[in-house]
């Protein structure tokens, strides 16, 4: 089935999130939707699924007629599927009742429990996915959420499939799984569009290629084999965009380190962790989804309990109780990985958001001024390049990129020692995460002992000192950095899957 | 086919507040010497316990969406009185008072489902104000005064039992039994706490919250009007005043019964045995004449009790 | 303090006399209210008279119910106080703008009262008559059970010491086995607390002396289902309590005097408005209480009024001290 | 920063009571008394926007206060204790009543920080036990139910109004004595939510407990503190009302709760937490009050003054509505910085 939405315009406070924008699909294919953040990709696709009704412009279908969805189901009822960026299932209802929530098999108005089952069964299948359809959402880890939600997708029978960043936390092998699926869709002549920040899978698995520009359609359904990787880049940047070498000062490993981890153990069941931080130093704590590093991270902060081991803090040894503890007494700051649950108050102005670490600072007989936060905002929109409207505007409006930034700014106006960035860059579009690289280097030069945890091999090659490579709760090696990707990446692997 | 949710647990709510109703039942038979397991005494235990099971039902209709219904205990009283006076005063059989008394609720629960939907004013805040006027209107049917001698082959049926079960705690238990399949099987029910576990995914599924919040609160009328026309039919008399004392227990209920306030978490049989244990406290009471001030300190010990015991065990638990 | 004086103190002739009753709230023991006050309107020649119930037993709301009926121009005012405890500030602040106030039904907790005068039960009195009866149905001896209302009405206080001093001239022979208070608040709850009575106590109980209405209603029906031999007594005359005593599912009913202190306060009212001033500013005046039983109860309107028509004179006689004409 | 003045619900609020005054007033003249009117409003007015704040202090967390009335009555019950057996100046006695409501509200922050028990349901129970306390409390240590003392300075505060007191010719307006007291009190929560670093703290916690957590803010602390100004609010309610009554008795409170919900949520404050307003639950409060004054002054019967109550209050909520609705129309048309006011919609 053939559908195009055509020069779309979606106004919102402030901005224009989508100007004119087109996209055309055509069936058999698989089509790409790239941006940087809060070019409008995920405002396309909620217009495109009847979420958001346009202010301009419209959508046409495969038999020339015009389309007016009145809310989801109406999208739905004209075939087109959809995985949104973030996560809607519903908590308390079981895997299979979720697959089947958008068309519930029933009989006499009574939910056909066993047809749901099979259903589910059936697009786990499709997606090699083992799964106990009778669990609870509640119970899944945030991957598992993720697939649910693509196997609800597969589960309407829909010919147009609107996939939303559908890769963000899916483990490499969880993501090849899916993309086998996309290409069976693609030949049996749906048509497929993946939102992603990840090029090389895009280049890996898309035909065609739309590119958004504040709003704009700079790039419309052109053929991907005519683009390379920094084309690309330059449509969705809209300048030349240099690959920017990171100049590294080097770390005096003969310093007191910042942090020091000797021997720790955790209720969570880390053992024997130990590690050193050092001022100016970035060290990688890298390690597959569900390895412990969060987990760990959260033990250092106070959040969950350390049984065993001593933690330093430029040496001198450190009970840390809470976050606030870690702020105030020993300059540590902690970058979540959930920005949507810990890292952002949506429903808070940006000004807040950024502020809340740093009042007791800004107070004077405990007040604060809204001038002194304003300048705060002012400071990390410069430097962070945050798109937003004004401070008090709601975070909650923000593109998951800017959220993301957000949460950053709120340890950098903290003016910690040390900090733990985890997962910095997910979701995060090219421009705005070298911009982050650039950043966390600077604030390595700048003296902070950074630990910074990613899945992100790249990243880790580009940022870190040292790798410290994580496995079932435990350090199971060391890589020293060269920034020579071929190298490192191989040593990580290797240390990744040793046996033991 | 085999349902997840039927499968006993040995750790939730329900298993909790079973093992405590046992318990308090055990200890109130054992100090009263039996006096609790007398025929007359579980009578009217479980007379007096089916208008707050019914009551707990219907708070716990709308909290499945995350909505609350203030106008309960009052719909309650203005259904109970518009069945009398259809029998006394318009001189209807007893059979279309009733059907009309539950009509009644339901068209109320309806009016406040689609006020909320249609002013998108928080149903906590509607609720206030149609509390305010059915309370107006539960005095305009009869003034002050009490209805009694209305049929007295209904009132004989609701004072009744079957097999040594009063007929009106048998008929709260069909209720009971309705809307759990109502919230367990029927795809509106489903759809229902869709919106109230997840509002957003659920109509991204395709699923109208809109129609969600206007069956709840439709659901909650009409379970109201179940407990008015059982009040008409085990009382034998009613007045105006009936509904003052159920709001705080149409909450006490489902919350010690699991029920969650943010929604998509409900639990009927948790309701239910909720509505017992605060009915044991009554009976205390009234064992061991105990001080009325000393029992309002003892439902909330009660109350506050139950939960505490059932969040941690919760937490043990994972 | 506020002096500005709204009612003007000089003589009013009964036709510039305006009365508001206002009651605690809906119930039935203030429905005699309605008539006997338009019966006053015409024998008294009154301006105006209005009957407000809608404080909704809540004093807040009563005392912005009476303020509003001052603004409209009412100048008298009998008053049930829904808070004994406090409803003399009230009558202190409406007496200080010149405005004249009985309290009606109720008194105000303590020794004082700041209105003019106060017209009602002697409900120590009536419910120590009440217990009286009871204890005279089962036979002088046995086990007693006491229902009132709401606790923190100091009339429900007054109340159980009028029960326990008929207890105490028993001299033992009669116990009272429990009080059970605060299930006047609505029918149900009443209905549900004398079912868990008679389950727990049916077989030791002889009698039931109820002083509240919700309580009554709930006695009288259960012991008529349950078919027990136990002794009813009641309190008011509102048609179900009459009933009750025809069928013989209560024995008696204490009732007290609405009609009167209806009638009789806008009486005294009108009179002062008129000029007069009670000879003892806040005096106590018992509207009476009688004991109706199966016999007398087609006929027990008869002394009540002839001891309304007394009260009447009695305020001519005893309490109103008036200029000669 | 520029704001749409018709963007915010306070002015719909403004507009609806003006009517309503307007209203009222060609209907009833009276409506404009001075005596019986004005000043009566004025102090009712007093209790409830502090009844109000005692909810707010919590809704700012997205909890709930279901045992203000209780926490009122038990503060009452102090205070009237404290001048009727320590025989203690009107102020020490305020003091003690305003420590004990703290104190009530602390236990209830305590217990809901400390089981993660949803508040209501921790103060639905506080409100039963407290209930029972109360009267045990008042039938232990009183002649019943009321302790009738009236220290120095009571009477004054209870029944002056500025206009009694002149300098020469120019004597005050009639605002009874008792307004400051709740203006303050309205100013300090208004401060305290808009520039503190305990308040802002607070209502984050109210956003979203774990980012608080996870950004430093103490989140069980705030929550304590939040309840504790709950219940000190609560005590000063119930404080002014002892003090326009007259009287410190046991049924002090009895109709607080949904007063005390009434003023904030007509005032634009949710029940999700994170955002409060404090002029809104001013202007809430004296909605309710005028509302209730006005069908006083027009007489209806019992039931239609319910029924009239009832319709009003949801008539001048939908109008509030109409208002929001068109404010997000003209929001569409001109780019506008949005408010940090919030607007939840649809399932609460
Ligand atoms: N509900 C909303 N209210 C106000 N502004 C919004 C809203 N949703 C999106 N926007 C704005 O619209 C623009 C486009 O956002 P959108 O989410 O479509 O970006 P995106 O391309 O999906 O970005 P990302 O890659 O970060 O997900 C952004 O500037 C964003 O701030
Ligand atoms: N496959 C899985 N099944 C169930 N739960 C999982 C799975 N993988 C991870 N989890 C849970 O998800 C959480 C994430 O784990 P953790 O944060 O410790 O790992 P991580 O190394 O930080 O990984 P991430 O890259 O996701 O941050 C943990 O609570 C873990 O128990
Ligand atoms: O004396 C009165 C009546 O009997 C009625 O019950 C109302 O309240 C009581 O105090
Ligand atoms: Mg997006
Ligand atoms: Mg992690």
């Amino acid at each position: 089935m053939t559908v195009t939405a055509e020069k779309l315009v979606k106004k919102f406070p402030g901005v224009r999130a989508l100007d004119e924008a087109t996209l055309r699909l055509a069936p058999g294919s698989v089509h790409a939707l790239l941006g940087e953040n809060g070019a409008g990709k995920s405002t396309l696709i909620k217009i495109m699924t009847g979420v958001l009704r346009p202010d301009g412009g419209r959508i046409v279908l495969a038999d020339g007629g015009e389309a007016h969805f009145g809310g989801p189901h109406d999208a739905q009822r004209a075939g087109i599927g959809v995985v949104h960026q973030e996560r809607n299932l519903i908590p308390a209802f079981s895997v299979a009742e979720n697959i089947a929530l958008p068309a519930v098999p029933q009989r006499f108005g009574f939910v056909d429990r066993a047809a749901a089952r099979a259903l589910a069964k059936r697009c786990l299948a499709q997606l090699k996915v083992q799964l106990d359809v009778d669990r609870p959402v509640s119970t899944l880890s945030v991957a598992q959420t993720q697939l649910v939600e693509i196997a609800k997708a597969l589960a309407v029978d829909s010919q147009v499939l609107l996939l939303d960043e559908p890769t963000a936390s899916l483990t490499s092998d969880e993501a090849d799984r899916l993309f086998t699926v996309m290409r069976e869709l693609r030949d049996q002549g749906h048509a497929i569009v993946l939102v992603s920040h990840k090029l090389d899978e895009v280049f890996a698995i898309a035909d065609t290629v739309t590119v958004l520009r504040d709003g704009r359609s700079v790039a419309e359904a052109q053929p991907l084999a005519d683009l390379d990787h920094d084309e690309i880049v330059n449509l969705m940047v809209g300048r030349a965009h240099a690959v920017l070498e990171l100049a590294r000062t080097p770390v005096d490993r003969t310093a007191t380190p910042a942090l020091e981890l000797d021997g720790i153990g955790t209720a969570d069941g880390h053992e024997d962790v130990s590690l050193a931080v050092r001022p100016g130093e970035i060290v990688g704590l890298y390690g597959l989804v569900g390895a412990g590093r969060s987990e760990l991270a959260r033990a250092v902060l106070g959040l969950d309990k350390i049984t065993a081991g001593t933690v330093r803090i430029r040496g001198e040894q450190a009970r840390i109780r809470d976050v606030g503890e870690a702020l105030r007494r020993y300059r540590i700051g902690y970058v979540t990985e959930n920005r949507k649950e810990e890292g952002v108050f949506l429903t808070q102005p940006i000004s807040r958001n950024i502020a809340v670490t740093v009042w007791r600072r800004l107070a004077r007989a405990g007040l604060v001024r809204e001038r002194d936060e304003n300048s705060l905002v002012a400071t990390y929109r410069e430097r962070l390049g945050m798109r937003l409207s004004g401070p008090a505007q709601l975070a909650g409006e923000l593109s998951g990129g800017n959220q993301q930034k957000v949460s950053l700014a709120k340890w950098l106006a903290a003016d910690c020692d040390i900090l733990v960035i985890d997962e910095p860059t997910v979701g995060i579009d090219v421009r705005t995460k070298a911009a982050f690289h650039e950043l966390i280097v600077g604030l390595a030069a700048d003296g902070l002992a950074i630990l910074l945890i990613s899945s992100d091999l790249p990243e880790m090659v580009t940022l870190a000192d040292r790798v410290l490579v994580m496995r079932d709760h435990r350090l199971v090696g060391e890589v020293d950095n060269d920034h020579d990707y071929d190298r490192t990446s191989q040593e990580v692997g290797r240390l990744l899957h040793q046996a033991r | 086919m085999t349902t997840p949710s039927l499968k006993i647990s040995f750790r939730g709510t329900e298993f909790t507040l079973t093992v405590l109703a046992v318990l308090a039942f055990v200890v109130l038979a054992l100090t009263t010497h039996g006096s609790v397991l007398h025929g007359d005494t579980l009578t009217a235990i479980f007379q007096f316990l089916a208008v707050p099971m019914v009551i707990g039902l219907a708070q716990m209709a709308v909290l499945g969406v995350g909505q609350m219904n203030l106008s309960v205990g009052v719909v309650t009283g203005f259904c109970a009185m518009v069945t009398a006076w259809l029998m006394v005063d318009v001189g209807l059989p007893a059979w279309l008072a009733l059907l009309a008394g539950l009509a009644t609720g339901a068209a109320i629960g309806l009016v406040n489902g689609l006020i909320v939907v249609l002013t998108r004013i928080n149903g906590f805040i509607v609720t206030l104000a149609t509390m305010t006027i059915i309370d107006g209107l539960r005095y305009g049917v009869h003034g002050t005064a009490t209805y009694q001698g209305y049929s007295p082959g209904l009132v004989r049926l609701g004072q009744g039992s079957v097999l040594g079960v009063p007929t009106v705690f048998l008929f709260a238990v069909l209720v009971a039994i309705a809307v759990a399949v109502f919230f367990r099987h029927v795809t509106v029910g489903r759809q229902l706490l869709a919106s109230g576990g997840n509002p957003l995914a659920a109509r991204l599924s395709g699923v109208s919250n809109d129609r969600s919040l206007v069956l709840a609160h439709l659901l909650s009328g009409l379970l109201a009007g179940v407990a008015g026309v059982i009040v008409v039919a085990l009382s034998g008399s009613v007045n105006a005043t009936i509904g003052d004392d159920l709001l705080l227990p149409s909450f006490a209920a489902p919350i010690i019964g699991g029920v969650a306030l943010a929604g998509g978490v409900i639990s009927v049989v948790g309701t239910c045995l909720a509505a017992l244990i605060v009915r044991l406290v009554d009976v205390a009471q009234a064992q061991y004449s105990i001080n009325p001030d000393w029992v309002d300190l003892i439902v909330g010990a009660v109350v506050l009790g139950a939960v505490l015991i059932t969040q941690l065990r919760g937490r043990a638990a994972t | 303090s506020r002096n500005t004086v709204h009612s003007d103190q000089s003589a009013l002739s009964p036709g510039q006399v305006k009365v508001a009753l206002v009651p605690g709230g809906p119930h039935p023991y203030f429905q005699p209210w309605k008539t006997a006050l338009q019966q006053a309107k015409t024998d008294f020649k009154l301006g105006d008279v209005t009957f407000n119930e809608t404080s909704a037993w809540n004093q807040t709301t009563q005392n912005s119910v009476l303020k509003s009926l001052a603004a409209q121009g009412f100048n008298a005012f009998g008053v049930f106080g829904v808070s004994p405890d406090t409803i003399n500030s009230t009558f202190g602040d409406l007496r200080k703008q010149g405005f004249h106030l009985a309290s009606l039904g109720s008194c105000p907790a303590g020794d004082t009262d700041n209105a003019d005068f106060c017209l009602a039960t002697d409900v120590r009195q009536a419910a120590y008559k009440a217990a009286k009866s009871a204890i005279a149905a089962m036979g002088g001896a046995g086990n007693l059970v006491h229902l009132t209302g709401n606790k923190t009405d100091s009339n429900t206080t007054r109340r159980i010491q009028g029960v326990q001093q008929a207890i105490d001239e028993t001299g033992g022979k009669v116990k009272l086995i429990q009080t059970v208070t605060d299930i006047d608040t609505d029918l149900q709850t009443a209905q549900k607390a004398v079912a868990d009575l008679i389950a727990a106590k049916g077989a030791q109980i002889n009698g039931i002396v109820t002083t509240a209405y919700n309580p009554a209603v709930a006695s009288a029906a259960a012991v008529k289902a349950a078919g027990l031999p136990v002794k009813v007594v009641a309190i008011d005359d509102d048609p179900t309590i009459l009933g009750d005593i025809k069928d013989g599912s209560v024995t008696a009913s204490v009732v007290q005097n609405p009609v009167g202190q209806a009638y009789i306060g806008s009486y005294a009212l009108s009179r002062l408005a008129g000029g007069c001033a009670m000879k003892t500013s806040g005096q106590v005046i018992d509207s009476g209480s009688f004991v109706v039983t199966r016999d007398d109860v087609d006929t027990y309107d008869t002394q009540r009024q002839q001891e309304t028509t007394q009260l009447r004179k009695d305020f001519d006689d005893k309490y109103l001290n008036c200029p000669k004409a | 920063m520029r704001r749409r003045i018709w963007a915010d619900p306070r002015l719909g609020l403004l507009v609806v009571i003006v009517v309503l005054v307007a209203v009222f007033t060609a209907l009833r003249p009276a409506f404009l008394d001075v005596d019986l009117t004005i000043v009566p409003i004025q102090s009712d007015l007093t209790v409830f926007v502090v009844v109000g704040l005692a909810q707010l202090a919590v809704l700012s967390l997205g909890h709930m206060n279901l045992a203000v009335g209780r926490m009122a009555a038990v503060s009452a019950f102090a205070a009237g204790w404290a001048y009727d057996k320590l025989a203690v100046p009107l102020v020490v006695g305020l003091l003690i009543g305003l420590a004990v409501g703290a104190l009530v509200g602390a236990a209830a922050g305590w217990t809901i920080a400390a089981t993660g028990v949803n508040s209501f349901v921790v103060t639905l129970a506080l409100d039963f036990a407290l209930i029972g306390l109360v009267s045990l409390l008042y039938s232990t240590f009183s002649d019943g139910v009321a302790f009738h003392v009236a220290p120095a300075g009571m009477d004054i505060l209870r029944g002056d109004t500025f206009a009694d007191y002149c300098a020469g010719d120019l004597c005050g307006p009639p605002i009874p004595l008792v307004v400051p007291i709740a203006l303050v009190a309205a100013l300090a929560v208004g401060v305290f939510f808009r520039n503190s670093r305990l308040g802002r703290e607070i209502l984050m916690t109210g956003s979203n407990l774990q980012a608080a957590r996870l950004s430093g803010i103490p989140t069980s602390r705030r929550i304590i503190q939040a309840h504790t100004l709950s219940g000190l609010l609560a005590a000063l309610a119930g404080f002014l009302l002892a003090v326009t009554n007259g009287a410190f008795s046991a049924d002090i409170g009895g109709s607080f709760l949904l007063p005390s919900f009434l003023g904030p949520v007509l005032g634009g404050t949710l029940l999700a937490g994170g955002a409060v307003s404090v002029l809104g639950t001013v202007f809430g409060a004296a909605l309710t009050e005028v509302i209730q004054t006005g069908l006083n002054l027009l007489q209806f019967e019992v039931e239609k003054f319910k029924i009239y109550i009832g319709i009003v209050l949801l008539v001048a909520l939908s109008l509030d509505r109409l208002r929001q609705v068109l404010a997000e129309r003209r929001k569409q048309e001109v780019p506008r910085v949005p408010e940090p006011v919030e607007q939840k919609e649809g399932v609460a």
